[in-house]
């Protein structure tokens, strides 16, 4: 059971989160070619290492924040803690 | 060997005052309070306990504790139990497993005989024709599965789990985890210290000289005396990631197994060396037992191991294990010296008689031979923890490398000692364990919303400075001149792994999937090392170059029972739901909820709410509750329609599509005030819309004033529907004109039902009928629900369940997301393409709908089969004529009480969604109908006049 | 090109029940069951992955197409990946036409494995149930059934009483939570050995003069013309691999590896729709053999059977985190024994002998991506989500001909990775989250 | 009409329990429950005084708990829960403040006794130390497989929690309570508010 540091609740086991996958930017909607948008949709960089991410606190504060992880040992870099609002978009 | 009951022994764990009578193969047999079943056996002369696995060779103890791969029984329904380990109970049915007609005379033991062809990977080789015959075989080998009967009837007993957060948990309670337990409790940590065995005190248990007795009891005082939490038969079977740790509890008072998940802080790993054995001809006959054995069994139980015995030792376990022999009796009529390079090369003759022959061909008779080969270092948690075990030559077992921070290793595990140096590592390691853990403890407390605050600053990490525990030299003792069993369990030999690694199996992990050695009931904890320098030898290469197997989770097996504990699934129901189930409901599960789906007859449900007026309790619909000025804008970017201009008082619907276009949920959306509105949605699809809202909200749109609360089951909701509706809500609500001038369609009103303030509804219609839709606050959801039933009496008034609705929504052409959709279907496919708002600067899904605008998508259409009495089933296929290609499915059927007919909703492609085609729907029967594509959606009353009455 | 005219065949010892007892006999070991070789400079075609993937279709490039010098590198030794990992059950009753073609001709290919291979792979027809325990899941089964009986494939929805009947161990009464409702039969799956499959395939491709090479990871893909850095990605062609054993020049480069296909490919610079999660197993101490069929709950995302050895093997759906780490969890038996146990309370005293996982690739529409990529000479073979095991067979000789002939084979165009610029993807993911 | 008739709990059906336990289940759905959003530093915040995780004691005697970074709980009678929510609305027009009266979307569970913290181990992940959840403290988490609300709100210098879920889950949670207090001797007291 990993232990997903919320910025905002503290440590909390990943069973009180939703994982959100990697973290993207949506294009504009406006301008969007096809080929942007479903790389939007479908592809990934999947890498073997860093990672930035989204997670929802589904039992816990009910945020959706970003965090690091190393995809290949499951570490994550400490976010910012609460009060310093850099690491939560919320 | 001829095993019997010694006089009281000074370390003995059994109550000689109280016998138990168990039986054993249907014998009647009695042992005392504390044997182990297998000891009790022993002690009554038993020597045979099970038979292997492939070959049916009679096996006895071996190493007499939890691992001992001979010992597994059948006890009642629970097969495959450790009679080394579990303790005897009165009234125990013990069955020896894998026998067959009896333990005595097994007829499969004739595959001895022909052991020679059965090498490793027989299997693979021959039963390859005739191909017809390989069933015939596979059931035949099938038999040969080892391990005891599951029963048909076994309940579920009572298991349950607790999580607990400890800041040290000691995995060993031998004399180094019980001071590592000790020194980090008095530093102040909160300790948990987790005992295999049934009690503490790990191999002093079992030693008989005084001063290792004045040790354990003073240990024992010292544990009692202080804080630690002790689990004994208890087992810390994984770690996980963030020192997340599985521990079963097997002596729990009402539990059968617990299961403990227990976050700590720092785990101290101690679990001591398990003994291994040593490979020779016929090393795995009865008699045969290590030097852990015959003093568990001397000096745990009493029980006089045989008469005359050969000890093979190469440690002093084994000098001990001789002196132990020695003093109570045993004659010892050849002590072997390992270290000295004589080697034990055979064990012949029968149990009874057995011969043991040293390398150079001197035989000696006995009816026991013990051995002391050496060590397996069981390394699994430091294994799970990604730790790499380094081999070392000169002590001749694995010992950790680099375990991570919060992991710390003592006792045999990490090196050897007198018992004052393994004690003293063992404090080391538990003061510097509760360092450590003061400063992950600062850290979590600081960062948790809900702590205590802290003082001062986080304790700095704490270097390891232990002094490192000296490894003493041991002979590298395998295999002797002859080859012999590696893996008890599985009946592999020293010859297959050698034969393996000849014929290009030759990685530890080839090897081992090929022979299947290591993957019994042991793991590889008594063959790991023997099984690897088997495979060494046949390479030329040392154990250090071929490397170690990777240990997996669990350390030790745990039922399922265990592992499932309490089984939380959650159900909601609605506060209606009592007066469902005194009226003969018939209920549906859908998600969590436990749903009305009918009272008995839903044809005759729907035929009363076209004809009077029905209630359905809707509770399930998702509903939330919008709040602030920036809502239009929200709604405009969830909802493929417009939303800024919809007044106060005005309900409208709405369709959602996720960002590639596939529709994602529906439902309708009121204004109650100003900046207040409520959201529904489809009950299925509650969770998940109000977490994608936040999504959108929290980091799409993060400067957008809106507030989002689920109000789902704050409110109960039932709709009133029929033509009389009207009438009936008209005697309950207060305050309101429900004429149809002024209260239209897709209007909503805030009222007090049936003395209740604080209700809204809204007149919206999934059935097709005049219909007003309640929400209630739950408190007083059954009050208004029997006022309804009350006052419409005279009205004809009835529930209708799930199933009602589902027929008049299918009568109107309603589609329902999820049922007459699928994962690939894009919005327009619906039919709802002037829904879809191109022309809006931004909504979720918009530029694949744009796209699919020009795409010929396939259409979910109303279908009527031309024989009106056949209902084509939900997944009939529509095909093209006489062929099998594929051309669509029906999706939703029923036969209409209103029409008298079938009728349907189904996926076309988009050459058959024109109105009035005729195609071909292929039954589950295997027959074609014709069936005709409708012009609308609804089968029934199209233009809506009843819904808008 | 060298291969059967260049002599590199040999005769391998045949494996037979008579063989077994001559030897036997006369005590002798068996010869080696793939050569050790040097690694060349250079090679017609390299297959990167010694999986049951890149070994099929190794065994296809030589059988089918006389290409036999051709190299499989694996970074580890052969089937250390999602080969060995998996559970083992195969299966055609998949939701769309082209979905239930591909996999039917794969069940074919397992059929006749044993003797195209001469090695016995066990392979365990015992019929395949996958559970309903709802309306919804009741629809999905009709569906698949449907569609699957259109192709001529084996598959029905029987009630709880027929259920009864196949599998006497599953709770069909009227259970309070996860009632039994229906289920759809399939009578041609069942379980094979694993590792026999491959073992048969590199046994047999070594026989026809393929290189095996263990322990050799691929470092770099060598490419010249492409749009990217180094003359990678669209537009450009292979020209050869790096590996930690030296560079190999190779016009074609096949990528068959499972969890590292992203890694893989983005040494060619081809990005992949895929996200690698882990998938976890488990497995019992054995006991006397009582459950005759697989059994698999989609709502409850466990499938469940019992191997010739008494064991009870058991999987999940993959972990919903992506990560690379394969140590397992906690929680992954915890659900998994609850969820067991709703199926069959019976066997709460069975004891969970071990965990293992392995690295799943997973594409957003369940189905792979095969076939040609936007740079010449590699191909993939990936993707493959939870469904790779029960593939390769037909994967292997459908790449194979891809890889030859130059042509997308039909029985693979749905599959190709150019889906995702147009957005069509297949319609698999309608199925069930979990579809084992 | 008549007068607005009696809340109904959605907790139907309960249990022959031990009589004279030391651990205390009761239900307290009835109690007012307010939710009150607003920015998490602003002078709604200020007035409220709970931070995130902790707990106050309003003016007009009801409980405030930071259930969330800007949202909180309100608890009390209708009176005092009333007092404390009343102009928060109006209290700063740069910031939007919604308050919900929200006493019937929520069961309410109060657990009370020296052995509350190792019953509700049994079910909820949460470590209950006093240092990590002190008196006071306020979280949400999964108790029994459902979300949860849950803050420490000790009696008379005896540990007791309250448990908040969704009201429809009201039956089953109570059902799971019961059962894990069950080896503490865990009584059943009346429903009150």
């Amino acid at each position: 059971m990993l232990l997903v540091p919320c910025p905002n609740c503290g440590p909390r086991n990943s069973a009180d989160l939703r994982y959100g996958g990697e973290s993207h930017a949506r294009p504009d909607p406006a301008t969007a070619a096809p080929l942007q948008w479903r790389g939007y949709l479908y592809l990934r960089d999947n890498p073997a290492g860093w990672l930035r991410e989204t997670w929802y606190c589904r039992s816990g504060c009910r945020r959706w924040f970003t965090l690091e992880r190393n995809t290949a040992t499951n570490e994550f870099r400490d976010p910012p803690q609460p009060g310093d609002k850099r690491g939560a978009k919320a | 060997m001829t095993m019997s009951r010694l006089e009281a022994q000074p370390t003995e764990v059994i109550d000689r005052s109280t016998t138990q009578r168990f039986r054993w193969n249907g014998k009647r047999f009695s042992g005392f309070e504390g044997d182990t079943i297998a000891s009790a056996l022993a002690a009554a002369g038993e020597h045979v306990f099970s038979r292997s696995m492939k070959y049916h060779r009679p096996r006895g103890i071996l190493t007499a504790d939890y691992w001992d791969p001979n010992l597994l029984v059948q006890v009642g329904d629970d097969p495959n139990v450790r009679a080394g380990h579990r303790l005897l109970e009165a009234g125990m049915d013990v069955q020896a497993q894998n026998v067959w007609p009896s333990l005595r005379h097994d007829i499969k033991a004739a595959n001895g005989l022909v052991s020679r062809f059965l090498t490793a990977g027989f299997y693979y080789k021959t039963f390859m024709r005739p191909q017809k015959l390989w069933p015939a075989y596979e059931r035949v080998l099938a038999t040969f599965a080892p391990g005891g009967k599951v029963d048909p009837d076994t309940p579920h007993r009572y298991h349950d789990k607790r999580y607990t957060h400890p800041d040290v948990v000691v995995a060993g309670a031998g004399p180094a985890g019980i001071e590592a337990a000790l020194a980090a409790a008095a530093a102040g940590a909160r300790v948990l210290l987790v005992e295999h065995e049934h009690a503490v005190g790990g191999h002093l248990r079992y030693a008989h000289p005084e001063p290792a007795r004045a040790a354990l009891s003073e240990l024992r005082a010292a544990l009692d005396a202080s804080d630690v939490e002790v689990l004994t038969d208890s087992t810390v079977t994984g770690r996980y990631e963030d020192n997340w740790l599985g521990i079963v509890q097997r002596n729990h008072p009402i539990a059968v197994e617990r299961l403990i998940k227990a976050r700590a802080k720092v785990l101290v790993v101690a679990p001591g060396l398990i003994e291994r054995p040593f490979v020779f001809s016929g090393n795995d006959r009865p008699g045969v037992i290590t030097s852990g054995a015959a003093r568990r069994l001397i000096n745990l139980w009493g029980v006089k191991p045989g008469e005359r015995a050969v000890v093979f030792t190469a440690n002093s376990d084994g000098d001990a294990a001789a002196a132990d022999l020695d003093r109570v009796g045993v004659e010892v009529a050849a002590v072997i010296d390992g270290r000295d390079g004589r080697r034990v090369s055979a064990a012949q003759g029968s149990s009874k008689a057995l011969e043991a022959v040293l390398a150079g061909g001197t035989r000696t008779e006995a009816d026991l031979l013990v051995v002391a080969a050496g060590w397996t270092a069981p390394t699994s948690l430091l294994n799970m923890s990604g730790d790499r075990p380094v081999y070392d030559p000169n002590a001749a077992r694995f010992f950790p490398s680099d375990p991570p921070g919060n992991v710390l290793a003592t006792g045999g595990l990490a090196g050897d000692g007198s018992l004052d140096e393994l004690r003293a590592h063992g404090a080391a390691t538990g003061q510097l364990a509760a360092e450590r853990a003061a400063a992950v403890a600062h850290r979590y407390q600081a960062r948790t919303a809900r702590a205590l605050p802290v003082t001062g600053d986080e304790p700095a990490w704490v270097a390891d400075l232990r002094v490192p525990l000296r490894r003493t030299h041991h002979p590298e003792l395998h295999r002797s001149d002859t080859h012999g069993m590696i893996d008890f369990s599985e009946d592999v030999g020293s010859k297959d792994l050698v034969a393996a690694a000849r014929e290009g199996y030759d990685s530890v992990e080839l090897a081992k999937r090929y022979t299947t050695a290591t993957m019994g009931s042991a793991q590889g904890k008594l063959e790991t090392v023997n099984t690897v320098a088997a495979i060494a030898e046949a390479r030329g290469e040392t154990i250090a170059q071929v490397g170690t197997t990777v240990w997996r989770p669990p350390y030790a097996p745990l039922t399922l029972g265990a592992l499932a504990g309490r089984v939380f699934e959650p159900v909601r129901v609605s506060s209606i739901h009592p007066w469902h189930e005194a009226n003969g409901v018939r209920t549906i599960l859908a998600g969590q909820w436990i749903r009305p789906d009918h009272y008995g007859d839903p044809a005759a449900e729907v035929r009363n709410v076209r004809a009077n007026v029905g209630l359905i309790d809707v509770t399930p619909l998702g509903k939330l509750d919008l709040r602030g000025p920036d809502i239009p804008k929200l709604l405009n970017l969830l909802y493929t329609n417009k939303w800024s201009k919809l007044p106060v008082g005005k309900v409208r619907y709405g369709m959602m599509c996720a960002e590639d276009g596939v529709v994602l949920d529906d439902g309708v959306t009121g204004r109650l005030g100003e900046d207040h509105y409520l959201m529904t949605t489809t009950s299925s699809g509650a969770a998940g819309v109000w977490e994608w809202v936040e999504n959108w909200l929290q980091t799409e749109r993060p400067h957008w004033r809106v507030h989002v609360t689920p109000v789902t089951t704050a409110y109960s909701s039932i709709n009133v529907a029929g033509p009389k509706s009207r009438e009936l809500v008209s005697r309950v609500v207060e305050g309101v004109d429900l004429s149809p001038e002024a209260f239209k369609y897709m209007e909503v009103r805030t009222a007090t039902v049936a003395g209740v303030a604080g209700c809204f509804m809204w007149r919206i219609g999934f059935t097709g009928e005049l219909s007003f839709e309640l929400h209630v606050p739950a408190g007083h959801g059954m009050h208004v629900w029997e006022a309804l039933m009350e006052a419409g009496a005279d009205l004809g008034v009835g529930p209708f369940g799930l199933e009602g609705q589902r027929i008049m929504r299918l009568e109107k052409g309603h589609f329902i997301v999820g049922q007459d959709t699928d994962g690939l279907t894009l919005g327009p496919s619906t039919g709802l393409s002037p829904l879809i708002k191109l022309d809006k600067d931004d909504f979720a899904g918009l530029p694949e709908l744009a796209w699919a605008a020009d795409r010929k998508l396939p259409m979910i259409v109303a279908i009527q089969p031309d024989d009106p009495n056949v209902v084509p089933e939900e997944a009939a296929q529509i095909v093209r004529g006489d062929t099998n290609e594929i051309l669509g499915r029906i999706t939703s059927s029923r036969m209409s009480p209103m029409l008298g007919r079938a009728i349907c909703l189904g996926q076309v492609e988009p050459e058959l969604a024109a109105g009035g085609t005729k195609v071909t729907v292929l039954l589950v029967s295997g027959e074609r109908i014709s069936a005709t594509v409708m012009d609308h959606h609804a089968h029934f009353d199209p233009d809506g006049e009843r819904l808008r009455g | 090109m060298r291969g059967i005219a260049g002599g590199m065949r040999r005769r391998p010892p045949k494996y037979s029940a008579a063989t077994l007892a001559w030897r036997g006999l006369k005590g002798d070991y068996w010869p080696r069951v793939w050569r050790d070789t040097d690694l060349k400079r250079s090679y017609d075609a390299v297959v990167i992955g010694g999986g049951v993937h890149g070994l099929a279709t190794a065994y296809y490039l030589a059988r089918n197409h006389g290409m036999t010098n051709v190299a499989v590198l694996d970074k580890a030794y052969l089937g250390s990946g999602a080969s060995g990992r998996n559970t083992a059950i195969v299966r055609a009753n998949y939701l769309t036409p082209e979905g239930v073609a591909f996999y039917d001709r794969s069940l074919q290919l397992y059929n006749s494995m044993a003797l195209d291979l001469n090695i016995n792979v066990m392979f365990s027809e015992r019929g395949h149930l996958t559970l309903a325990h709802s309306d919804a899941a009741l629809r999905t089964m009709h569906w698949r059934a449907e569609v699957n009986k259109l192709q001529g494939v084996n598959s029905s929805v029987i009630g709880p009483d027929e259920i009864k009947e196949v599998a006497s161990s599953l709770d069909t009464s009227d259970h309070p939570r996860y009632p039994i409702l229906g289920a759809l039969y399939h009578p041609p799956g069942g379980i094979v050995r694993h590792d026999a499959v491959v073992w048969g395939y590199a046994r047999a491709a070594d026989h026809m003069g393929v290189e095996m090479h263990q322990k050799t990871e691929v470092l770099d893909i060598l490419c010249t013309g492409g749009d990217g850095a180094d003359g990678k990605g669209a537009g450009g062609r292979v020209t050869g691999v790096r590996t930690n054993r030296g560079d190999i020049s190779t016009p074609i480069v096949i990528n068959c590896t499972a969890g590292w296909a992203g890694l893989i490919s983005a040494m060619a610079g081809v990005r992949l729709p895929i996200t690698t999660h882990p998938l976890q197993a488990a497995v019992t101490e054995p006991v006397k053999v009582f459950l005759p069929t697989v059994v698999v709950s989609g709502s409850l995302h466990v499938y469940i059977s019992q191997t010739d050895r008494g064991e009870l093997v058991f999987g999940a759906a993959v972990d919903a985190v992506a990560t690379y780490s394969i140590r397992g969890s906690l929680e992954f038996t915890e659900e998994l024994a609850g969820h067991v146990l709703e199926l069959m309370p019976s066997v709460s005293r069975m004891r969970l002998l071990r965990q293992w996982s392995g690295l799943c690739d997973m594409t957003p529409d369940y189905s792979p991506v095969m076939g040609f990529t936007p740079v010449d000479g590699f191909l993939v073979d990936v993707g493959w989500g939870t469904y790779g095991f029960k593939a390769a067979p037909v994967s292997g000789e459908q790449i194979a001909e891809a890889a030859a002939t130059g042509r997308t084979p039909e029985l693979i165009a749905p599959f190709a990775l150019s889906r995702f610029d147009t957005g069509e993807l297949v319609g698999e993911k309608g199925a069930a989250a979990v579809g084992h | 009409m008549a007068d607005s008739p009696a809340f109904e709990s959605p907790v139907v059906r309960s249990y022959e329990t031990s009589e004279d336990g030391d651990l205390l289940l009761t239900d307290v759905s009835a109690t007012i429950k307010w939710l009150v959003r607003a920015s998490p530093d602003g002078a709604v915040a200020d007035q409220l005084g709970a931070s995130f995780g902790s707990s106050s004691a309003a003016a007009s005697g009801a409980t405030v708990l930071g259930s969330r970074p800007g949202e909180w709980i309100v608890l009390g009678t209708a009176a005092e829960a009333a007092g404390a929510v009343e102009g928060l609305e109006g209290l700063d027009s740069s910031d939007l403040v919604s308050c919900l009266d929200w006493t019937h979307g929520r069961a309410l569970f109060r657990v009370t006794g020296n052995e509350a913290a190792r019953m509700l181990e049994k079910v909820c992940s949460l470590d209950w130390s006093d240092p990590m959840t002190p008196d006071g403290a306020v979280a949400s988490a999964s108790v029994a497989k459902v979300t949860c609300d849950v803050a420490r709100n000790d009696v008379d210098g005896t540990p007791s929690y309250l448990v908040f879920c969704d009201r429809s889950f009201g039956q089953y949670l109570f059902d799971a309570l019961i059962d894990a207090g069950d080896e503490f001797g865990l009584v059943v007291g009346p429903a009150g508010g």
